[in-house]
């Protein structure tokens, strides 16, 4: 797979730290991204990947540290500002609008896209059908590339776990994000699913350069996927690296078979 | 089993995205039209049963027409927008008495200042807009607290509403202009010059109204705000994550929602009642409203139609089928039966079908499409 | 002084018809805190038990039993509609709906609200009924510092003597008895409860039956204020921004809201209504509420909620 | 239609519509999530460009061009345009395995492909170094091919870009590329296309241009299609099927190639489309009945109800009304009633509803299959060809249908029956040879230039309609020499419910005999009915009330051969029911499932002998495989049922 054309850093997290009451969720992190990789961030369940993503789109926000995205350093983020600076996510347990159609979950990301006022809408007339049909167009692009044209048009609720994920994919994919955080993209898919997935985001950096960030606690997946590997473990980041640097890593293989606890 | 669905195909986005993609369906709706705008006005115009007298009109018809529209406004908010409301008697409310207010003329007296603001009495259609939007502006400023608080917590502040301005309207007489039973009197309707007073006229003037906001209502709600406010109501954190920020989705919803109701209400004063108080607005209306919208299905504007017309005839039909039989009922028995069967309803249908009777309708038109197969 | 003297009769007189507020609002609160479900049906149950309680005595008066006698029965009878209640809302409405989200749960109330309000009166009647077990009159405390002294209805007084007992009892009910602490487990989680081996539907039938008995107290103490009347659905209906400002989960913060709540409508009342126009209390606990809700969302005693993805 | 002389090649032929059908739609796909459409000019325009850009490639007249993947409007613009440039198109099979693709490639030494999407370009560039001649892959879907290298690879999209700039820049290029279609002869050839091997490589079948359009110009007229017609353009795009239904008729009647959106969605495509025109194999229609079978078991009872119920009707009055034959009237008024609440939407949900003419061809139809889309108003005809005479050789004209014959020649056709039994003919469309294999040209065709199918047949006294029985070298004949066609009888026996498998057996024999095996699922259904108690399979196949059931089929298809006189002399004077079913694990059957008779013959030696030896029972113990893989032996007795034969002149063999 092709490597990342820049080296150029797309989001820096410096010593962040977060905590609900007593719990330590992340201790002191601090990893890069950069424009154009695929980066994965793996850990043991708990080890705080998902508060990480979280931390990154502005859901929660951190008790210290900094972070930088496009160049702009913040003590955290605001989930409105993220997802207007480009920042796009899925989630673990998958969280599409379950009383609209594969379709309009997928057109509700175009949201930040859609200019048209409410009057305009209200007659859907001139330029806010012209709008509308645009988007439509470059939403539909997205389902074809996604391969599930058959679903369309069926309720997200009916839909079976795999094509959901698939459906949450094309979500964040519409809106065009330059950072695309996934969060276990892969939990709970059987193999061909899976390959499936990979085979997405892969040509989802490809066709589309978007940087991505992805978390999976399954190694393997991870390891033929990502360009570089960084590794939590109870919140504190023990590792990063290539996928084969981080293989040979001692503190990862304790972490994994769970000897250093 | 009726539909003839093969070679009916989409070559444009615009087709696809039409209202009703089905030509069956569309011919349906022209014949339903045909009937509201041509036939009933011919019938009741050479007095043809059931149009013959004015009661189906006035009595059944231009209720539902107009309490239709205001289904539609909570719709917008409670099943759209998934923001629970229990305030839209108040809203209502604020439509019929501004649109009064700014119908017979607005006159703000301030005496420190030896100066009166006046505005001369408005025509009435622009005053019932006004209503609305005035109602528009007062939902707003009761829609930010649903930015902090959410569902349950919503509900009292709606609440609050309600009795507020039930209590504003009984005792700021300034509202009623000082009319002594505190009961007042919509000005003469009188659109461009054509003067609506008959039943029939007072129908046609409704269906127009409805007919026009249901189609707006339902480009809104088809489009990007619409998609919006239920992503809103499906899955806010989501939502917010990609980008819809919920201020604007929430008040939107609000503002639309009560100018709709705003409007219905100014309708359901001036061209059903005529001359009306406070207590046509109460607490009782705004459940009844949400009644409609639970029944008739939430997120769906047909089911705002069809939660309308349950609710106003099920107490004639209690009325009529017993009497029929032989066994008449009194008013009392009547008026807790309905309540009976209402909150039957409600629970039925939250458990089993909480899409309510739209839901059930639309599977049966699925049904009619794959007819003779299940699925 | 004279101010002052009008001052604490109107504070007194306040809270202590807050306290009846508290009354309700309690049962609010119990059921609240088991299930999630923010019960509409409330004011419709004291209603209820007021009507089975009132109508049941006058027959049992009628015929001829001694007073203390048709009391006690007529209080055992509406008890066992109140239970009876209870089981049909915990098995035909709130069971169904396990897992379903707040809103939906609070709507199937406003359901029940109807069946009940619709069949109370159906069976008992929707005239309004005199109700007299306790004493109304009243007593003039501190003659001697104000002028004509300051008047405290019995009836309040015993309202707030039994709410006091309802507490106490509740408290102990909450801290002490295993179906309590298995009520605080269901609260917390469904699933928790149920692996703890506690049949969930038992505990919001026990939930349901004491919020119904609860209301019955309640009713006790309105009827004989109001007499049982369609009306007093609506005055229940005010324990609802009493939770708001208590705190939905926290059963002092019910009876501090329904205290607050009681005094502060009295006083605007008076002080202000004056001013622009009278029937603030219609209104006053609703916008109190709703300002307490824009300052602190969970209201006075209520922790604090926390969101996750 | 005025078609030959002047519009002699598909280029022309192209150019006519755009003047003659120029805003009728002449493709359409499902692309996006809505129908995409191109007119007739809008093809013309692109074609010319994509033409123009190919000829920049470095195409030349007489290269070939492979064209590999499903069917999009892209690829058979890639035919248009090369015969445009008079080079020759050779669609591939899009799940040909790479050996199958390499090995056509490099036969048809193409110099281009023309590849649907990263899938195809993969396999293509695996087998590259094979394919000596290769010098460009074209593609359709971009997606997954970014950061491949561009060198040998483009985009059609940019190739007819790339001819569309240079056409407006210089007026020369547009004139050359309208000299190729005016020197463009009906003697070109137009397309090659591999038939399958299932017999050694597969060859490569070369038409000739004024040979496509004649013959499809017959048909054209033959079903009457106008511009107004719309066909569902699924078939693979290497068969001869596709190619003759969807493209040649297309171009010549100028009608309307809808291509659906993935494989997935043809279904729901079909109904949305809507086709006039609809093809599809036995298995086709089989499959679909199946499914709709299913999906009517989950139905409420009262709807089945009413289902069952009509379709008895139809079965009772449909086909006498599609064919026109007199029917009572309360059979129409309760046929119409059907139709409003069975047929009509039944047919509605299956997309079929406009479809005025419907083919099925390519293996023998089952008569009760056949007849229920008959009989539900869907006018379906049998046709009889095959890729070396540019499929039509027969076809069934309205009004004369029968299951068990493919129809008269079709128009302009010469068939005749040579006397080993073998159909040959002479068509229009018939092929110009097998491309750079003389030998086997050579082989294919008779000294007087008529074309051998291989396929043994005869033709009905009766409706003078023809019957293909069977691969002409499995036909065999009695010892008295009386033709014997296994296979035809075989199916016969097969089209019965309760008939699973059949294999027959006569060939320089006195008289045929069969095996059969009774079909567990319906024969256990009859069983339950009439409450018949049985312990195994071994038992219900040994059961006398089940061989009295199946004589009455074998009985049947007696009569119906005694009809016919060249195969009544091979009615089948003697049955068994095999004890246990034909299995592919046992080698009885090949991997499709088709009968191998030589090995059942030794494998069930005893049995064949009893059945010629006049005896009534005979003893078997065979090896089998359980399912669990474990091998066992089967012993068992089994009976022997003779029966009588119709007008059957000579007694029974040598009885003993």
């Amino acid at each position: 797979m092709r490597m990342p054309d820049t080296s150029e850093t797309l989001l820096q997290v410096e010593g962040v730290s977060l905590a609900f009451g007593g719990v330590k969720a992340l201790r002191d992190v601090s990893f890069d991204i950069r424009k154009g990789e695929i980066r994965a961030i793996i850990g043991p369940n708990g080890a705080g990947k998902t508060s990480m993503l979280n931390v990154i789109n502005g859901f929660y926000h951190p008790n210290h540290g900094a972070i930088t995205f496009k160049g702009r350093t913040r003590a955290e983020m605001q989930p409105f500002e993220a997802s207007r600076g480009g920042i796009a996510r899925t989630f673990q347990n998958v969280a599409l609008f379950k009383g609209m159609s594969a379709l309009d979950n997928i057109m509700a990301g175009r949201t930040l896209k859609m200019r048209r006022g409410l009057l305009w809408q209200m007659l859907r007339y001139g330029p806010a059908l012209a709008e509308e049909i645009e988007h439509r167009h470059r939403v539909e692009e997205i389902i074809d590339f996604l391969e599930i044209e058959a679903i369309r048009k069926v309720p997200v609720a009916r839909l079976p776990y795999g094509l959901q994920k698939r459906v949450e994919l094309g979500r964040a994919l519409a809106m065009e994000p330059d950072l695309l955080l996934l969060d276990e993209p892969m939990a709970g898919m059987n193999l061909e699913e899976k390959e499936d997935m990979s085979r997405f985001i892969i040509d989802v950096n490809n066709h589309y350069g978007t940087t991505i960030a992805l978390i999976e606690h399954d190694m393997a997946v991870v390891m033929d996927l990502s360009h570089r590997v960084a590794v939590l473990d109870h919140g504190v980041k023990i590792a990063d690296g290539t996928p084969n640097e981080v293989k040979k890593n001692q503190g990862v293989i304790d972490a994994y078979l769970g000897i250093a606890h | 089993m009726l539909y003839r669905e093969a070679g009916q195909f989409k070559t444009t986005y615009a087709e696809d995205m039409a209202i009703f993609p089905i030509r069956q369906d569309r011919i349906a709706l022209g014949i339903l039209l045909g009937i509201a705008f041509i036939g009933v006005p011919l019938l009741a115009d050479f007095d043809i049963w059931p149009f013959g007298s004015d009661y189906l009109l006035r009595a059944i018809l231009l209720p539902f027409l107009i309490l239709a529209l205001a289904a539609i406004g909570v719709n917008i908010l409670v099943g759209y927008c998934g923001q629970i409301s229990l305030g839209s008697g108040a809203f209502m409310a604020i439509g019929a008495y501004s649109a009064y207010k700014l119908g017979t003329g607005v006159h703000i007296p301030l005496t420190w200042l030896d100066f009166a603001i006046s505005i001369p009495p408005l025509p009435v259609l622009l005053a019932i807009l006004l209503g609305g939007l005035t109602a528009a502006v007062v939902g707003i400023l009761f829609g930010i607290p649903s930015l902090r608080i959410k569902g349950l917590y919503l509900a009292v502040a709606t609440l609050a509403a309600q009795f507020f301005f039930d209590w504003v309207f009984l005792r700021v007489s300034w509202f009623t202009n000082y009319a002594p039973s505190g009961s007042v009197n919509a000005p003469t309707l009188d659109f461009f010059g054509l003067n609506v007073g008959t039943p029939i006229e007072r129908y046609m003037l409704c269906l127009i109204f409805v007919t026009a906001f249901a189609v707006l209502v339902k480009n809104l709600v088809r489009g990007n705000l619409g998609r919006q406010w239920m992503a809103i109501r499906d899955m806010d954190i989501a939502a917010e994550l990609i980008g819809i920020r919920p201020l604007y989705a929430k008040l939107t919803a609000f503002a639309v929602s009560s100018f709709i109701i705003g409007v219905a209400g100014a309708l359901w004063a001036f061209v059903y009642l005529g001359s009306w108080e406070p207590l046509a607005f109460s607490i009782d209306r705004s459940l009844q409203l949400l009644f409609m919208v639970i029944i008739g299905g939430l997120g769906s504007i047909m089911g705002s139609f069809v939660g309308a017309a349950f609710i106003l005839i099920l107490p004639i039909l209690l009325n009529l089928i017993p009497t029929q039989l032989g066994v008449p009922l009194s008013t009392e028995t009547i008026t807790h039966l309905e309540f009976i069967i209402f909150g039957s309803l409600i629970c039925f249908l939250l458990i089993k079908e909480p899409h309510g009777f739209a839901r059930l309708i639309s599977i049966g038109k699925e049904k009619l499409r794959l007819w003779p197969f299940p699925y | 002084m004279i101010a002052l003297g009008q001052f604490l009769e109107v504070l007194i007189g306040g809270l202590m018809s807050g306290v009846l507020y508290s009354l309700v609002a309690l049962g609010f609160v119990l059921i609240f805190k088991a299930s999630g479900v923010f019960n509409f049906a409330q004011g419709a149950m004291v209603l209820l038990a007021g009507l089975a309680l009132v109508r049941s005595l006058d027959l049992l008066v009628a015929w001829g039993f001694p007073v203390w006698a048709a009391i006690i029965l007529g209080i055992g009878f509406a008890a066992v509609i109140m239970a009876i209640t209870a089981w049909l809302i915990e098995r035909f409405v709130i069971g169904p709906l396990v897992n379903q989200d707040a809103l939906t749960l609070f709507m199937s109330t406003i359901g029940v609200t109807f069946i009940l309000e619709g069949a109370a009166q159906m069976i008992f009647g929707s005239d309004a009924y005199p109700l007299r077990l306790f004493p109304t009159d009243a007593w003039f405390l501190f003659e001697n510092l104000f002028p004509g002294g300051i008047l405290v209805n019995k009836l309040d007084v015993w309202g707030g003597f039994i709410a006091g007992i309802l507490v106490a009892g509740l408290a102990i009910f909450f801290e002490r008895t295993k179906t309590g602490r298995a009520l605080r487990a269901v609260a917390d989680d469904h699933l928790a409860a149920q692996s703890v081996g506690i049949p969930i539907s038992w505990i919001w039938f026990v939930v349901w039956l004491a919020a119904g008995l609860v209301a019955l107290v309640a009713a006790t103490v309105w009827g004989t204020k109001l007499g049982v009347q369609f009306s007093i659905t609506f005055l229940a209906l005010k324990a609802l921004p009493v939770l708001i400002i208590g705190g939905l989960t926290s059963i002092p913060g019910a009876i501090v809201g329904g205290l607050i709540v009681g005094a502060g409508e009295k006083i605007a009342e008076v002080f202000l209504g004056s001013h622009i126009g009278g029937g603030i209390e219609y209104w006053f606990a609703y916008v109190l509420a709703l300002a307490v809700l824009l300052v602190r969302p969970q209201g006075l005693f209520g922790e604090r909620i926390i969101e996750r993805i | 239609m005025a078609v030959g002389g002047s519009f002699d090649t598909f280029p022309k032929l192209l150019a006519r519509n755009a003047a003659q059908f120029s805003s009728r739609p002449a493709f359409r796909h499902k692309d996006l999530g809505i129908w995409q459409t191109w007119t007739w000019a809008q093809v013309a325009e692109i074609v010319r460009a994509y033409a123009a850009g190919l000829h920049r490639l470095g195409l030349q007249p007489g290269d070939t061009v492979a064209i590999v993947g499903s069917n999009r409007p892209k690829l058979y613009w890639t035919l248009m345009a090369a015969q445009v440039l008079r080079a020759i198109p050779v669609p591939v099979y899009s799940d040909a395995v790479a050996d199958e693709l390499a090995y056509v490639l490099a036969h048809a030494d193409v110099r281009f492909v023309a590849a649907q999407d990263q899938e195809q370009v993969d396999k293509v560039f695996s087998v590259s170094d094979r394919v000596p001649h290769l010098r460009k892959v074209i593609y359709d879907e971009p997606r997954g091919l970014d950061d491949y290298d561009h060198d040998r690879l483009i985009a059609i999209r940019d190739v007819i870009e790339d001819g569309r700039t240079a056409l407006a820049a210089n007026a020369a290029l547009g004139r050359q590329i309208d000299e190729f279609i005016r020197q463009g002869e009906g003697s070109d050839i137009s397309i090659i296309l591999y038939t399958s091997g299932t017999t050694g490589a597969s060859k490569g079948v070369m038409l000739s241009a004024r040979g496509c359009i004649d013959a499809a110009t017959d048909t054209v007229r033959f079903d009457s299609l106008t511009d107004k017609d719309v066909a569902l353009a699924y078939l693979p795009l290497a068969w001869v099927g596709d190619h003759y239904l969807n493209y040649a008729q297309g171009i010549v009647a100028g009608f309307c190639m809808a291509c659906p959106e993935s494989g997935e969605t043809i279904e729901q495509d079909r109904r949305e489309i809507g086709p006039t025109f609809y093809f599809a194999p036995p298995r086709g229609f089989e499959a679909m009945l199946t499914r709709l079978t299913i999906r009517m078991e989950d139905a409420a009872a009262i709807k089945r109800r009413i289902f069952n119920y009509f379709l008895g009707i139809a079965r009772r009055y449909g086909e006498s009304i599609l064919t026109g034959k007199p029917v009572p009237l309360s059979g129409r008024l309760l046929y119409a009633l059907g139709r409003l609440m069975v047929y009509e939407p039944l047919k509605n949900v299956l997309g079929l509803s406009r479809v005025r003419v419907a083919y099925t061809a390519g293996e023998a139809i089952g008569p009760d299959l056949f007849a229920f889309y008959r009989s539900i108003g869907l006018n379906l005809k049998q046709l009889y060809g095959q890729t070396e005479a540019f499929l039509y050789v027969t076809c069934q004209p309205d009004g004369e249908i029968y299951s068990d014959t493919v129809g008269p020649a079709a128009p302009n056709v010469d068939i005749r029956i040579a006397e080993t039994g073998e159909v040959q003919f002479r068509s229009p469309g018939m092929f110009v040879g097998y491309f750079k294999d003389q030998a086997k040209t050579a082989e294919a065709m008779t000294s007087d230039g008529y074309v051998k199918t291989g396929d043994a047949g005869f033709f009905d006294e009766k409706t003078g309609h023809l019957k293909i029985i069977d691969r002409a070298k499995d036909v065999g004949r009695l010892a008295d020499g009386t033709m014997f066609a296994p296979k035809y009888l075989e199916n016969k026996l097969k089209f019965f419910p309760n008939v699973k498998e059949a294999v027959v057996y006569g060939d320089s024999r006195d008289f045929v005999c069969a095996f059969l095996n009774i079909d567990p699922v319906a024969v256990a259904n009859w069983a339950e009915r009439n409450n018949i108690a049985y312990g195994s399979y071994q038992e219900l196949a040994g059961h006398p009330l089940v061989y009295d059931m199946v004589a009455k089929d074998v009985a049947e298809v007696n009569r119906s051969l005694a009809e016919g006189k060249i195969l009544a002399g091979a009615q089948i004077r003697r049955f068994l029911i095999l004890h246990k079913e034909l299995d592919a694990d046992d080698g009885e059957l090949t991997r499709t499932l088709k009968v191998r008779r030589g090995f059942i013959a030794e494998r069930y030696a005893p049995l064949v002998n009893a059945l010629y030896d006049g005896s009534h029972e005979a003893d078997i113990s065979t090896e089998v495989t359980f399912e669990d893989g474990r091998k066992g032996v089967i012993a068992a007795r089994v009976k022997i049922r003779d029966l009588q034969t119709i007008g059957a002149t000579k007694p029974l063999g040598r009885a003993a």
